[in-house]
């Protein structure tokens, strides 16, 4: 799977990212109306929304390049699955913080056991442990294969966490309309679904960039490890 | 039992254990494996038995190669090393009945106790494991592997541990596998004792295949590939 | 406006870590490029030794 | 079929163990009633509350008790390097995985058949006749937590400090497991049977009948290099 960017193609990637960045931050804090029931506190969803997305395009990012490194044994999928983990634990501790800062004005509390922060925060212990499985064994292929088998066996738990947090949710407090987890596109103001859909193409852009960014930095860590090995017989 | 390794390599983190072997066993061959300390000796034995998987080139029994799927080819693999694939808290007759059961060789128990009395464990068979010395603990692995009737057979520095009614009684039953067309591969520091018994000798330097000749007498070649390793003179 | 102090903070937060992340990386990145450049320069004195 | 017949062999070699020396099954038998306790002195429990809190307790209670075993799992193997033994033989990476599995659910079931009663008796419950369903859902769920607990417990194997690992690593993938078990004891301790819980209960199999076929084909890698 090619990810590999050349360096002026990268450039690009990064200065339209940088662009949408930008274009999405205007409409998102001035161009689009304030909600009408939280007010302006509502702003903070076009930064919500897309990085859990981001978050969960990371965890599927991780589940291929485990699945391509256990299957053909290439050091470059398992360059790949490590960079998308470490950048999804970025995301997705991001998307914490925003939903902990968003609830404060929404509900006057920094924590709500709201399905979707749950759901984000287990993800976040399911990447740590990733990490950590990753750094506590020695031998670089064994370290590999682990971490492949722990990247499936998460991305196939995903869909299992997911209803069961959503179910335990709906048992306990019925969602309400101030609820930030109702469906954001349902009656929703066409500048609002705009603002959203550029900071999402803003965030996946960015996304892609640092991963191209980290992918090309573990492929030379790699290249120098080998040269190394190669000089020193 | 025929063996081929094409430009095999394996590394650790940053070193180079074993750089671009090339070799060919053909069956009825006893190789002897020398080398100082950390030549690689025993990285290519897991190699060649399949427990570790090579950096790059391959190991290929029979001409199949080693892959995740092929346990077949596994069930013709030995290694024999002091002390160890025997389970300590299984007395010594459950150890056996318990691999041959694994390897589906359907011995009676007529078979396996002969094999007891060959090895000499007959009233050790009910004993523990773990109250057995090492030097009978290796003679328990050989009667198992005589049990498991193996084509490859690997041994990593098998002379340690052997009084001397063990060394007679091993070097019979390998010198019978020999005859029997079956492959031995005997990695040892005891060069005097493991010379006589090969008819190839291999030496390993620093992950290198540096010596890889049949015996024959008088063997000088030898003797000078073998002389920068000795302190000064020596067997 | 209450609400707007949250929305700049939860800003600040994202895309100061974003930020911070690209620097940590861009340095990174820098560093492992000299390595190499170095490692290759080191084997072409290594080529020209040896002929 | 010879992955059945494997993992026979290879579950009897462990029972035989683990009968000899009955190291695992005593220290998780005595954690789990030591939980017990400790739960009680900690949430100092009024009557009405504890069928309420039951659940919870008990299920917790087994899964720590199911971790200890988790970390015994290979020990056997370690000693004179018999995992490699076994890699070594025509043995179906499969077979290993499944007989792990199923060692750790008969030591887990064996201190549930016997940590349920006692605490029925402890707390002093009246209605004893939720308790055979309330075991065969404690049964599903422990299936899970061992399938994937033996899963990772291979991966694990070679880290450092796996003893830490292996709980931080295994609990966010257990959520499922833990939310459906309990809410379906409760259901049972409620209104006698499954009731409202049915969609948790076919979670919960779902979840099993996943793992186990993931476990079996993946199980190579884990435990191979």
């Amino acid at each position: 799977m090619q990810t590999t960017v050349p360096k002026n193609r990268r450039g690009y990637l990064g200065a339209l990212a940088l662009i949408l960045v930008i274009v999405g931050l205007y409409w998102g804090l001035i161009h689009a109306p304030p909600d009408a029931y939280q007010g302006n506190a509502q702003r903070i969803m076009y930064l919500h929304i897309p990085s859990i997305l981001t978050a969960y395009l990371s965890f599927f990012l991780v589940f291929v390049g485990s699945c391509l490194y256990l299957w053909k044994r290439e050091k470059r999928d398992d360059i790949l699955a490590y960079s998308a983990a470490e950048i999804g634990v970025l995301f997705t501790a991001l998307t914490i913080v925003e939903g902990s800062i968003w609830g404060k004005p929404t509900w006057g509390v920094w924590w709500t056991w709201d399905a979707r922060l749950t759901l984000t925060a287990i993800l976040l212990l399911i990447f740590v442990g990733y990490l950590m499985l990753r750094s506590l064994i020695e031998e670089e292929s064994r370290a590999a294969s682990a971490a492949a088998i722990l990247g499936i066996i998460g991305f196939l738990d995903i869909p299992l966490i997911h209803m069961s947090v959503y179910w335990w949710r709906t048992l306990h407090q019925p969602p309400s309309i101030l609820r930030p987890d109702k469906a954001p596109w349902d009656n929703i103001h066409p500048a609002m679904l705009t603002a959203l859909a550029i900071n999402f193409f803003a965030f996946v852009l960015l996304y892609f960039y640092l991963l191209s960014l980290r992918f090309r930095l573990g492929e030379m860590t790699e290249e120098i490890k080998t040269r190394r090995m190669d000089r020193g017989r | 039992m025929q063996l081929t390794v094409r430009d095999l390599s394996k590394a650790y983190g940053l070193r180079w254990a074993l750089r671009d072997l090339n070799l060919d066993l053909v069956p009825g061959e006893c190789v002897a494996l020398l080398g100082p300390n950390g030549a690689g000796k025993t990285t290519l034995l897991k190699l060649l038995a399949g427990l570790i998987y090579p950096t790059r080139g391959d190991v290929r029994l029979n001409g199949a190669p080693f892959s995740r799927t092929s346990t077949e080819l596994r069930s013709t693999i030995g290694f024999l090393t002091p002390g160890e694939h025997l389970y300590e808290n299984l007395t010594a007759r459950e150890n056996l009945d318990f691999f041959t059961a694994l390897y589906n060789k359907n011995h009676s128990s007529a078979a396996i106790v002969r094999a007891l009395e060959e090895v000499e464990l007959t009233d050790w068979s009910r004993e523990y494991l773990s109250a057995l010395s090492s030097g009978m603990k290796f003679r328990l692995s050989i009667a198992k592997w005589q049990l498991l009737e193996v084509g490859l057979l690997l041994l990593d520095e098998p002379y340690g541990v052997l009084d001397g009614s063990g060394i007679n009684l091993m070097e019979a039953f390998l010198k019978s596998q020999c005859e029997k067309g079956n492959v031995v591969v005997i990695a040892s520091h005891h060069i005097s004792r493991v010379l006589q018994l090969c008819t190839r000798a291999l030496i390993l330097h620093q992950g290198k295949l540096t010596f890889d000749e049949p015996r024959r007498q008088p063997w000088d070649s030898f003797e000078r590939a073998f002389a920068d390793f000795l302190p000064h003179g020596g067997p | 406006m209450e609400t707007w102090g949250y929305v700049f903070l939860a800003y600040g937060i994202v895309w100061g870590a974003l930020l911070l992340y690209l620097f940590s990386l861009k340095r990174r990145f820098r560093r492992a490029e000299m390595e190499v450049a170095e490692l290759s320069s080191a084997e072409e004195l290594q080529k020209h030794a040896q002929k | 079929m010879k992955l059945l017949r494997q993992t026979y062999l290879l579950l009897r070699k462990d029972l035989v163990l683990e009968l000899r020396r009955r190291e695992s099954l005593l220290t998780m038998f005595f954690f789990g009633t030591l939980l017990l306790f400790v739960f009680h002195f900690s949430f100092d429990l009024v009557p009405e509350k504890v069928t309420e809190m039951a659940p919870a307790l008990l299920w917790l209670a087994f899964l720590f008790t199911g971790t200890l075993g988790l970390t015994q799992l290979f020990e056997a193997e370690r000693t004179n390097h018999c995992l490699d033994a076994l890699l070594l033989s025509p043995m179906d990476r499969g077979a290993l995985f499944l007989a792990k599995t199923c060692f750790n659910i008969i030591l887990m079931v064996a201190v549930e058949i016997v940590v349920v009663p006692l605490f029925w008796i402890l707390f002093n419950l009246r209605s004893w006749e939720g308790v055979p369903l309330l075991l065969g859902v404690a049964f599903l769920g422990t299936i899970g937590f061992c399938v994937l607990g033996t899963l990772l417990s291979g991966v694990t194997l070679k880290a450092r400090a796996r003893e830490l690992l292996l709980p931080l690593v295994l609990f966010p993938l257990m959520v499922p497991v833990i939310l459906a078990t309990i809410r379906c004891m409760e259901a049972i301790l409620r209104n006698g049977n499954i009731g409202d819980a049915v969609p948790w209960l076919r979670l919960l199999l779902g979840f099993d009948v996943i793992f186990v076929t993931v476990g079996i084909l993946i199980f190579d890698w884990a435990i191979d290099v």
